[in-house]
């Protein structure tokens, strides 16, 4: 085929497609983006059906309790003796969520620091794995565990020696320890949590630049005096917001806590020392949702959904708004 | 000029020695913060090998082909299965990923390729995000409020609904980043070659970023497969097998549940199976899901969500 | 900041001034030997074997400028230019080495009749001047000066040959043979030298404006 | 100036050699002989914006039939924001628009009544990188265009796909793997993949944003010789920030700087002897 044919027929080709492509329409571009459009409405549709169902189920307690819901220590469902306070459940919680944290946060970020920093890459690898794989466990497993297993070695090994040794005089550590208490939950809790919280800070860490890590290194520094130089700083607020991520999880975890925390109602649900039996907002919704008898005791829970939607979306945000400040920090740029 | 060469010299044999000295105590810190950071690793591990040690030998013994196809019977005996539960797990969670797995990838789709910055995507981000850290049982009690109070039962559709909202924040946001981890110069491609959009983000886009939404996914149902707390309230828990998505259904955390709050050993021994049964199934789906993905060939980087 | 290629641009600048003053002082030599007679062939033998040598050197350069740097605008001409006006002023060696050789081999006496030459060379002498000068100063307008004097040269040259060939009649041809024949290849050696001043012009010019002569 | 004529036996006369001279000027300065071929494109007081911030400022230019213009230029100059500006690519960035006049064959790409999509159709473009589609085989990337269009004709679909990766010199080392995914090749390969992909769309222009950046020399020198075969067929404009690039493949050169168009003319001409002094210290590597 000379030149000159295989010019008409670029050219005939050319019309002859032409042709096809340019009577094509596109309405579809509109339909497409209407039911992205409508997918992201939804969700927001959610949030808003979330608020509205838990503000409606709970109007009944708190017209009935008003603001002594979130300072009464009382919990009694019994006809006509009804009265429902949350703060034990309030203090429960935010014992058994603390102990996590002490105890998860310190843990989670030396491993992310060993799978980030220290180990070689054949180690790191499969470990990570092995890390996440810890976050597939779904609670139940978990509770499971803590209930038949790791409870008696929280017993043996920890309370009981602190017990002896310190029960008889610091009420921190009085009550004679069997293993369903504040301290065995929040430890359960931590281990939960770790993977959470070592995941997103090895992230953190992986997105520090090598480059300021290099700097260090190159001025003489050791392994630590790098980490905390150069590489700590940059990633501050970071791990804040994951440990705060891990915190709402905490706070919001149910079945696992419901488990092993003893479940006392009322104030015996104040914790009054690290081996005290109790409850959680959401170890009690859990408890007593399908055996609420009343109405109002049914609000009640409700009310306790409430509160811990606030105290979560709280913890939440701000460790969103800590994680989006760490993101925000131009690279190069130390606070 | 020899002077100033003089104090040059001293300066620097001064510098050399302090920080010889120093060097000994920063190494001994240097080791001790490695040692803290492999013990804290030591930590993690421990638990997770004794979980897994216990599921398998505490479920092992448990096992049958009765165990896995019957109805829960007497809890003294030990008989009867976990059937109801498998089946009504696999129900649930399967009707929740159908409704969420759209949703998310669409409400994806419209973050990372259409919303730009405005007040509008902005509000989506932030309260899905607010989604994915609300705690599961809060989830449950607006199933209970919004379709078990409706209808009047207690139904596989108040599960779902209530699993859904766990899993739907989670695919958005891995979609969402999956996507935007797609070099813009695909997109450009597709543009300058005249595809109308909606072409472009389904079939390159999305394609290019499949193993990352996939994974996004799995993630999402791991997650609400293992999920108890919302399911009290949803679907309640029953002995017997599917009858209608109107009524109650038995879902295997709820039955691992109620067996472990058995007083008889038997029971334990059922919920280690049921345990056991329940991390398989995790974890066969997810693998499955994530050959699916490798075999699709490119792979996009992403960030693991462990966190969602 | 100094690039790289101006190195070598400098240096391709320092060879062709230096070629400059070697071919003047050539030239002047070699007119002096004819003129007083002296016996300086050698001395202009080494110049234009040097002026050889640098007008490679130039060469070389300039090809090592090209290859590496790829020169564009003005110091891609002035590479042009340059490789031109080496071989512009090798010329000019060259024919002050033929003016000598001719001296030379002819074995004129101070008795043959110099004024044509005399005349010519305070010509030729100037343009070369000029053509270094606009050189130097990269002023292009000279080159319309340099026309005009080779036009004069060129005038004087074909007067002399024509006055040489009317006058020498059958008769008394042998007589003024060796004079005639020395003088008229020293002009027309002088002649060519005006034609390469202007060349040299040309190329100035070139260099400065990117367009050749307009005479051409 | 190609004399290299050396010693007295070469010699010539005054007048031939004047005259060979003059010849060598001839050969200099081509475009008084050279025909302009006519416009292909013509952009009219073509303004580009990044939100607030004016990235071009009133271009005038004809990109003519069947030849190759290159856009040069300092960063940031608005090399690229032109070339985008050309096949209404631009405005897809976000908070970017463009407005003028890009009169394409009598058609006003900037008419409001126009549909981008449909100049996309016949404009093509090839990008910086390399840009496979990662998911698709060779054979999937080069018929993309058509079948996401909606054409079916399988028939015809291969016959472009050929003539395509032909014409992007890509067929022969491609033609027994043509199911294997188009990231695999090498990223010389992969350039020229996208050239066929743009290609198979029978395009009348085809702009090129650096298309060789991200190559080393010998792809690079490749895609040059693609590039200087297709114009018989083409009209090809490219951007290029490598001056010698530019000035090996081009025909014609537009000089930008901070958003104008300082200078446009004949490649050698700009290269050679740039009118304009700015031109002149960017090109000789003076500034920029």
């Amino acid at each position: 085929m000379n030149s000159a044919t295989l010019k008409d027929d670029h050219q005939e080709r050319r019309k002859k497609l032409s042709n096809l492509l340019l009577s094509k329409k596109k309405p579809m571009d509109r339909a497409f983006f209407g039911i992205v459009l409508g997918a992201a409405g939804y969700t927001l549709f959610l949030v808003a059906l979330i608020v509205y169902a838990v503000g409606d189920g709970s109007t009944e307690i708190f017209s009935y309790e008003g603001l002594e819901f979130f300072t009464g220590t009382d919990w009694n469902a019994v006809y006509g003796r009804e009265a429902f306070g949350a703060l034990p459940y309030i203090i429960g919680t935010l014992v058994t969520a603390g102990i996590a944290m002490v105890i998860g946060v310190p843990v989670s970020i030396g491993i992310a620091v060993f799978l980030s920093e220290i180990s070689p890459p054949r180690i790191s690898t499969p470990l990570s794995f092995v890390i996440e794989l810890l976050a597939a466990v779904p609670s139940i497993v978990y509770g499971l565990w803590a209930l038949f297993v790791f409870r008696f070695w929280i017993v043996d090994l920890i309370e009981k020696p602190l017990y002896n040794a310190f029960g008889d005089w610091i009420p921190f550590f009085g009550k004679t320890p069997f293993g369903l208490d504040v301290f065995t939950a929040g430890i359960v809790l931590s281990i939960m949590i770790i993977p959470i919280i070592s995941a997103i800070s090895r992230e953190l860490l992986k997105a520090v630049p090598d480059t300021q890590r290099e700097a260090a290194y190159s001025l003489g520094a050791t392994r630590w005096e790098t980490l905390r130089i150069a590489v700590f700083p940059y990633v501050k607020s970071g791990l804040f917001g994951a440990a705060f991520l891990g915190l709402g999880r905490a706070v919001g975890e149910t079945i696992l806590v419901t488990m092993v925390i003893g479940n006392a109602v009322g104030v015996n649900a104040i914790p009054t020392s690290l081996f005290s039996q109790s409850q959680t907002l959401a170890s009690v919704i859990a408890n007593e949702f399908n055996e609420a008898a009343s109405s109002l005791h049914l609000s009640a829970l409700i009310g306790l959904g409430v509160v811990l939607l606030m105290l979560t979306m709280a913890i939440n945000i701000g460790g969103m708004l800590l994680l989006s400040r760490m993101v925000k920090v131009s690279p190069g740029v130390r606070e | 000029m020899e002077k100033i060469q003089q104090e040059k010299a001293n300066l620097k044999y001064q510098l050399q020695n302090t920080m010889e000295r120093k060097s000994s105590r920063k190494r001994k810190i240097n080791k001790l913060v490695t040692i803290l950071c492999i013990i804290c690793v030591g930590l993690a591990i421990v638990p997770l090998g004794s979980i897994l040690f216990e599921v398998i030998k505490n479920g092992v013994s448990a096992l049958s082909v009765e165990f896995l196809t019957q109805r829960p019977g007497s809890m003294i005996s030990g008989r009867g299965g976990i059937g109801p539960a498998i089946q009504g797990t696999l129900i649930t969670v399967g009707i929740a990923s159908i409704i969420a797995a759209p949703v998310g990838i669409f409400a994806g789709i419209y973050l990372a390729e259409f919303a730009g910055n405005g007040p509008l995507p902005h509000a989506v981000r932030f309260f899905n995000d607010v989604l994915t850290g609300l705690p599961s049982i809060v989830l449950g009690i607006v199933g209970y409020i919004v379709i078990v109070l409706v209808i009047g039962s207690f139904s596989v559709w108040a599960g779902s609904f209530a699993l859904s909202i766990i899993m739907i924040p989670i695919v958005v946001r891995v979609t969402e980043e999956s996507l935007k981890v797609v070099p813009n110069s695909i997109r450009e491609a597709g543009y300058s070659l005249g595809i109308p959009k909606w072409k472009i983000t389904l079939h390159i886009t999305l394609k290019t970023a499949f193993s990352g939404v996939l994974t996004g996914i799995v993630i999402g149902i791991s997650r609400i497969a293992g999920e108890t707390a919302p399911l009290i309230m949803t679907i309640l828990g029953t002995s017997l097998f599917f009858t209608g998505f109107d009524d109650p259904v038995d879902a295997l955390p709820l039955r691992i549940w109620r067996l472990a709050s058995q007083p008889y050993d038997s029971a334990h021994a059922q919920g280690w199976a049921a345990a056991l049964i329940l991390i398989l199934i995790v974890l066969l789906f997810s693998v499955t899901l994530r050959l699916l993905a490798a075999r699709k060939g490119f792979k996009v980087r992403v960030i693991r969500y462990s966190n969602v | 900041m100094p690039r790289l290629m101006d190195l070598g641009i400098s240096s391709v600048s320092e060879n062709l001034s230096e070629m400059g003053n070697m071919a003047q002082r050539s030239l002047q030599i070699a007119l002096d030997s004819y003129f007083q007679n002296n016996r300086s062939r050698k001395k202009v033998f080494e110049l234009n074997e040097k002026l050889r040598s640098l007008e490679d050197e130039v060469g070389d350069i300039a090809t090592e400028i090209v290859a590496r740097y790829q020169p564009v605008a003005k110091d891609l001409r002035f590479i042009r230019a340059s490789m031109e006006i080496a071989y512009i002023f090798w010329r000019f060696g060259r024919y002050s080495y033929d003016i000598i050789d001719t001296v030379d081999e002819l074995h004129t006496g101070l008795d043959c009749n110099k004024t044509a030459v005399m005349e010519m060379s305070s010509f030729v002498l100037k343009a070369m001047e000029l053509s270094l000068l606009s050189l130097r100063t990269r002023d292009e307008t000279i080159v319309e000066k340099l026309y005009e004097l080779d036009s004069t040269v060129d005038t004087l040259y074909r007067k002399y040959l024509r006055g040489t060939i009317n006058a020498n009649n059958k008769d008394d041809w042998k007589v003024h043979s060796r004079c005639d024949i020395c003088n008229i290849l020293i002009l027309r050696y002088l002649e060519r030298i005006s034609d390469h001043a202007c060349y040299l012009g040309d190329c100035v010019s070139y260099l400065v404006t990117g367009l050749s002569s307009p005479r051409r | 100036m190609s004399r290299t004529l050396k010693g007295p036996e070469e010699e010539l006369s005054p007048t031939l050699q004047v005259s060979k001279v003059s010849e060598s000027v001839e050969i200099e300065r081509p475009t008084e002989v050279k025909d302009i071929p006519p416009a292909k494109l013509s952009i009219r007081n073509l303004e580009a914006w990044f939100g607030t911030k004016r990235a071009l400022k009133g271009i005038n230019l004809d990109v003519r039939e069947n030849s190759i213009t290159a856009f040069i230029g300092p960063s940031g100059c608005g090399k690229t924001t032109l070339i985008r500006c050309l096949n209404r690519m631009h405005e897809m960035t976000p908070g970017a628009s463009a407005k003028g006049q890009a009169i394409l064959d009598g058609m006003d790409m900037y008419d409001a009544k126009v549909d981008p999509v449909t100049i996309k159709r016949r404009i093509g473009m090839v990008f910086q990188k390399p840009n496979p589609f990662p998911t698709m085989s060779i054979y999937d990337n080069v018929a993309a265009g058509l079948k996401l269009n909606g054409i079916k004709d399988k028939k015809l679909i291969d016959d472009i796909v050929r003539e395509s990766l032909e014409g992007a010199v890509l067929w022969e080392e491609v033609k027994n793997e043509l199911n294997k995914p188009g990231m695999g090749l090498s990223g010389g390969q992969q350039q020229r993949l996208c050239i066929a992909r743009a290609l198979a769309m029978q395009p009348e222009i085809l702009l090129m944003d650096e298309p060789t950046s991200a190559l080393d020399p010998i792809a690079s020198s490749k895609i040059e010789e693609l590039v200087h075969g297709m114009k018989k067929d083409l009209t090809v404009v490219i951007v290029t920030h490598n001056m010698q690039q530019a000035a090996r493949v081009s025909d014609y050169t537009a000089f930008m700087y901070l958003g104008e168009l300082i200078e446009y003319g004949d490649t050698k001409q700009i290269f050679e002897n740039p009118r304009m002094e700015l031109t002149e210290r960017y090109i000789s590597g003076k500034f920029g």
